[in-house]
């Protein structure tokens, strides 16, 4: 495991394609289990940004560390979250992967790796850094992740977060998930010299823009920089470019997207692109793609089901996980 | 403010509508007001609540600034143009958020009219939203003005009515020193029966409200709880208990005469706030009343908070973290008893 | 530490002395244990205080390390080792540098055992300097305990001897929740006679401390108000009053047991803190005792505290600033009056 | 006064030459009081970088703006504060400029556009965004100066304003006073890339690292930087590579400072260096620099005298300048 290839053959384009139609056929019954009224929940869509996380599960092991954000539920999927403990958070109930104290915005899920789950913008890149920092402690060759917006990269964390992991030449790598929008906001206009992987040359550490939704450019550059991390190199930060197909969050009004850019955008959907590709390919067969959704659609009926069959927590459950030890009543 | 505050009579608004009008009229009444905050401008929607919606283009671009995610470099751009001479209203979109500001806020803004021995002052706004009830979780709901009325030199303040949103806002802008105006989501857009202020309309800092009056039982409250107090006052009247609701709108200053005098009548106070009741500026209230009517009180003063965690996600367990007007009513009736 | 506190017999020793012994052991007893914090490593020097000196040289770079300035990296990276299972201590500096890592802090190693439904855990200690006495104004001297306080999921300690400070800063580094050890500058060199304690020497989290019985009044405080009360009531002993005083060495959670025993027995409670005393931690201690003892006390509980300001500069205001062991017994004779 | 030149000539130089002759015998002083026991402050030593503040108190105007550090009084004594109030204030008394509430960390004078002096790594930066709004706001050409460390450098809030400054082309001027050493800490140590002004260009702002030390060179930088300002061409970045001769504070053991370092640094000290050229250029005279010098000292004699017989402040003025209207007694 530890000496991934760097290009992404036939067979990897094929494993990532599954995991990014979970990711994608996911984030489709997140919104339709919202608007049915079956959840009610805050849900930040990452439809179009399936590529990436997709490549980043690929390319990892499981005892490597993702910090994530509140739109990052299609990271953590890629990185192995089971499903059934994450529908039953996302429901808010006692089988949840947090028991439903966490929730949508606060996911976590250590056998997989996926550490934080932060709502905070930029909050992640520091913390991933301490569990880079162990890996170094621990002799091992594992390396944290940290996922954020083009819109976390103005913040101070981040800045703070890839000085510190360069001076001590962590194995961390920065993923920034270019998705040209921060809430209402365009990349470009708030985003002073406008090229997030042009910052990492201040830190002296490698700084990479990608086109996140190719899933080949995307393979490389992950592997590269993972390569790197796990050979004692240090840090690097990847800015992956794509788009995210919905507003900000569920129910938010995007008519501050430009109707021409999001239909662009859609029309190059990256996931189909794959799909179309691998079956042009002769990869798979258009019967072998549609037996695999099938079982996705499967497994998610399963889930959902599960966390809507299951308890929900008692008033009383506030006392437990504030402190190791309970609060007295 | 006072008891004509339910009256069915008047005309239905909300406060998410005096905020906006208050920042309009402030912005027409005084060139010297700009804001800032993420997604603020136009081109950005007007702010993810819509309130500054078409401020950008009525005043320009100039006094109305959308900013980066950068809640250090927003702060610090309200302190320095308030030491030129500006008003800057500053949105820290959420209160959680001013976790990454602390510094800014609490270092710079509070302090530098001290430090600098009445050289400079810092005349800003932060407003600033938050409250449970969304499902939001643990970072985005947390009530934390205990910390900043433990800090000399801001001021806080909430609302629990469109007209008192409006007064306070127009005051806070007025103010010579730095202010924290917390807003409520949950009742941001709950139609209440009040009258959308004009635009002289002002309610002074460190003044409370009461709400009602009565004689059994003092609840002490703001933001939405003080709209839960009122609910749960209108059913112990029906039970035959008199209660008075003093909405404190400014939490730092409070209005300890007004408190005190209603506590020296009733005899018995309830102090409910949504954030954390530990350490809670319930307890500074609590204290100095037992300091001040000590031996003179029927019962000790009584506190209601949010439970000791985070807020929680799940709905049965966010319902639980918070009182509501059911759980004053049922400390109104234990008080009394 | 009883009544034995001040026994001149024992060996002189300070603060820092023992809370360098208590790291050293720490790290001696458990390969878990990091720290990191600007200039902590010997190439750096050890520390502004000198306090990890020798550490980086005898446990190695890799468990001792110097940051850039960068205190929100700084909690981050504790944060993120101690979930893989190791046990950081990180130094902020001063207290007044928590404000830029509050939502480290705050947001996240307060919260995400919570968060996770306890999946995981953040067993980190900050350690962090403060107070006046050095002219070092308004930016350099001042006690947040409260803020901390009034946030569920971490614990705040400060030790007023030698002998506390070796066992709290132990217990703390194995507490197995986010600790915050505040530790005050100008007692810091101060010698006192304590004995360094042996290894072994753990003062349980959230037990206060008897350091001296008395029947008249109970002083409650902590940190340096602790010494400073000492100070007072072995003159007012003089004087012929006899005072109880409880240092809590922890602040949050308070060990309200032997408070409330306190007060009990001597019905007259005096809190004493160097923080601001508007919603200090002393408003929440009294508000409890004013609760649970209504009616039995014989005064109302007094609160001393650092005054309504940011910390001044002038020798004259700083000394004015907080209470000291003069105010503390003029308190005292005023309470027994 | 709007149009200064952008080369320093020799009228220029003997100017920078009186400020730094002022602030040389300023901190040297400032070391003799402490020493002697006639006031007890903390006290940061700015002596061999004096070429910097001289350098901006010659190119700025008295309504541009400064917002320093605690390492900062050279910075105020070239933007023009004034000696009296300064050392009243160091003392303590209530003639200081800030009446003896702030101290040497938190030093203010508006008049001459010091706005705030702040003991907080990098926190001068975002507030002097602010003053130069201000400035846009107001239709002034002035500029808004921020100095800060190499240390400060990797702090967050440096990074959250210039980026700010950049997408709002504020006229501020950002001034990396780069020591090579925070507290004790070595520059080369903790800065990824160490180099703080590239890190303009991730901000797509001009970043120039220019010789502090050498008057010219900083004169031609810093002119140029504030043109830009005025003109409304945005922010600049400079790195001033400088040396500070003593310890972090008065006090402070500086054995973390390599001998030679040191000697060389002093060696070159750049004081001095700049004196002697003066002569040897014909510029000036040995008298006429001597006199320079000893009206200088008799002015800091003044204001010292000044300083220790002027009244304390009384416990009651805490109750002042909290808020605009006093708090009750
Ligand atoms: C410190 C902080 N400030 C503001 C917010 C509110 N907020 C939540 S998401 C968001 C936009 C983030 O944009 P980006 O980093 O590009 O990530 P994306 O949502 O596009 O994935 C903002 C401003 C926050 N959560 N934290
Ligand atoms: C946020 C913060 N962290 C730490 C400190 C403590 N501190 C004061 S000065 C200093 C070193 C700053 O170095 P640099 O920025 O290079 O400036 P210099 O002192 O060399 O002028 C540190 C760490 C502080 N004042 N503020
Ligand atoms: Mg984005
Ligand atoms: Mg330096």
């Amino acid at each position: 495991m530890a000496d991934k290839q760097l290009v992404a053959d036939s067979v990897v384009l094929l494993e990532i394609y599954k995991r990014a139609a979970l990711l994608k056929a996911n984030d489709e019954r997140a919104r339709k289990v919202i608007l049915s009224g079956q959840i009610a929940m805050v849900y930040y869509s990452y439809r179009g940004q399936e590529i990436i996380p997709s490549v980043m599960g690929e390319v990892l092991r499981d005892d490597d560390t993702i910090c994530t954000i509140y739109r990052g539920i299609h990271d953590m999927l890629g990185k192995g979250f089971p499903l059934r403990e994450l529908w039953a958070e996302l429901a808010g109930r006692t089988t949840g992967s947090c028991k439903g104290k966490g929730g949508p915005m606060h996911l976590t899920y250590p056998a997989k790796g996926v550490m934080v789950t932060t709502g905070i913008v930029g909050s992640s890149a520091p913390i991933a850094n301490g569990l880079a920092w162990a890996a170094q402690l621990d002799g091992s060759d594992r390396v944290s992740i940290c996922t954020f917006g083009d819109g976390a990269s103005n913040i101070g964390a981040v800045h703070e977060a890839m000085n510190l992991a360069a001076v001590w030449k962590l194995p961390t790598i920065f993923v920034c998930q270019n998705n040209l929008f921060a809430e209402h906001t365009k990349f470009e206009k708030m985003t002073g010299g406008q090229n997030i992987a042009a910052r990492a040359d201040g830190y002296g550490i490698p700084g990479v823009r990608v086109d996140g939704n190719d899933p080949e450019a995307m393979y490389s550059a992950f592997a590269e920089a993972v390569a790197r991390a796990r050979a004692g190199e240090g840090p690097t930060l990847l800015e992956c470019m794509t788009f995210r197909f919905f507003g900000h969050n569920f129910g938010d009004d995007d008519s501050y997207i430009p109707k021409e850019q999001k239909a662009a955008a859609m029309e190059a959907d990256p996931v189909p692109r794959l799909r179309a590709r691998l079956i042009a390919d002769g990869v798979a067969t258009e019967a072998e793609l549609a037996a695999v959704e099938a079982e996705i659609e499967a497994r998610i009926d399963d889930a959902v089901e599960h966390a809507l069959a299951s308890p929900w927590p008692e008033p009383d459950d506030l006392r437990f996980d504030v402190f190791a030890k309970e609060i007295a009543a | 403010m006072s008891a004509t505050a339910e009256k069915a009579a008047k005309p239905k608004v909300t406060i998410i509508e005096a905020i906006a009008k208050a920042y309009h009229d402030a912005f027409a009444d005084d060139p010297k007001v700009i804001t800032l905050g993420e997604d603020l401008a136009d081109p950005e929607g007007g702010g993810i609540a819509k309130i500054t919606k078409g401020l950008s283009t009525s005043f320009g671009d100039d006094r109305v600034r959308s900013t980066p995610i950068s809640e250090q470099a927003i702060m610090g751009a309200a302190i320095g143009a308030s030491l030129a001479g500006y008003k800057p209203v500053a949105e820290i979109m959420l209160m959680n958020f001013t976790t990454v500001a602390m510094d800014m806020i609490v270092n710079h803004a509070a302090k530098l009219r001290f430090m600098s021995g009445g050289q400079t002052s810092v005349p800003i706004v932060i407003r600033t939203m938050t409250g449970l009830g969304f499902g939001s979780g643990g970072q985005h709901c947390d009530y934390l003005e205990a910390w900043f009325a433990h800090t000399p030199g801001i001021k806080v303040c909430a609302a629990s009515t469109p007209e008192d949103a409006y007064g306070l806002l127009r005051a806070a802008i007025e103010d010579p020193d730095p202010v924290i105006f917390i807003e409520n989501l949950p009742t941001y857009r709950v139609p209440m029966a009040f009258e959308l202020p004009a635009s002289d309309h002002r309610v002074p800092l460190g003044k409370a409200a009461v709400q009602r009056e009565g004689s059994d039982v003092t609840v002490v409250s703001y933001a939405r709880m003080a709209v839960q107090a009122r609910a749960a006052a209108e059913q112990a009247t029906a039970e035959g208990i008199s209660v008075e609701v003093v909405d404190l709108r400014t939490i730092a200053p409070w209005d300890r005469e007004t408190v005190l005098a209603s506590a020296r009548k009733t005899g018995r106070v309830i102090v409910v706030h949504e954030a954390v009741k530990e350490h809670g500026a319930g307890a500074e209230i609590a204290a100095v009343i037992n300091e001040e009517l000590f031996g003179g009180l029927k019962k000790p003063v009584k506190r209601l908070g949010g439970a000791f965690s985070a807020v929680p996600y799940s709905r049965p367990l966010e319902n639980a973290y918070a009182p509501d007007a059911d759980r004053i009513l049922a400390a109104i009736k234990d008080i009394v008893s």
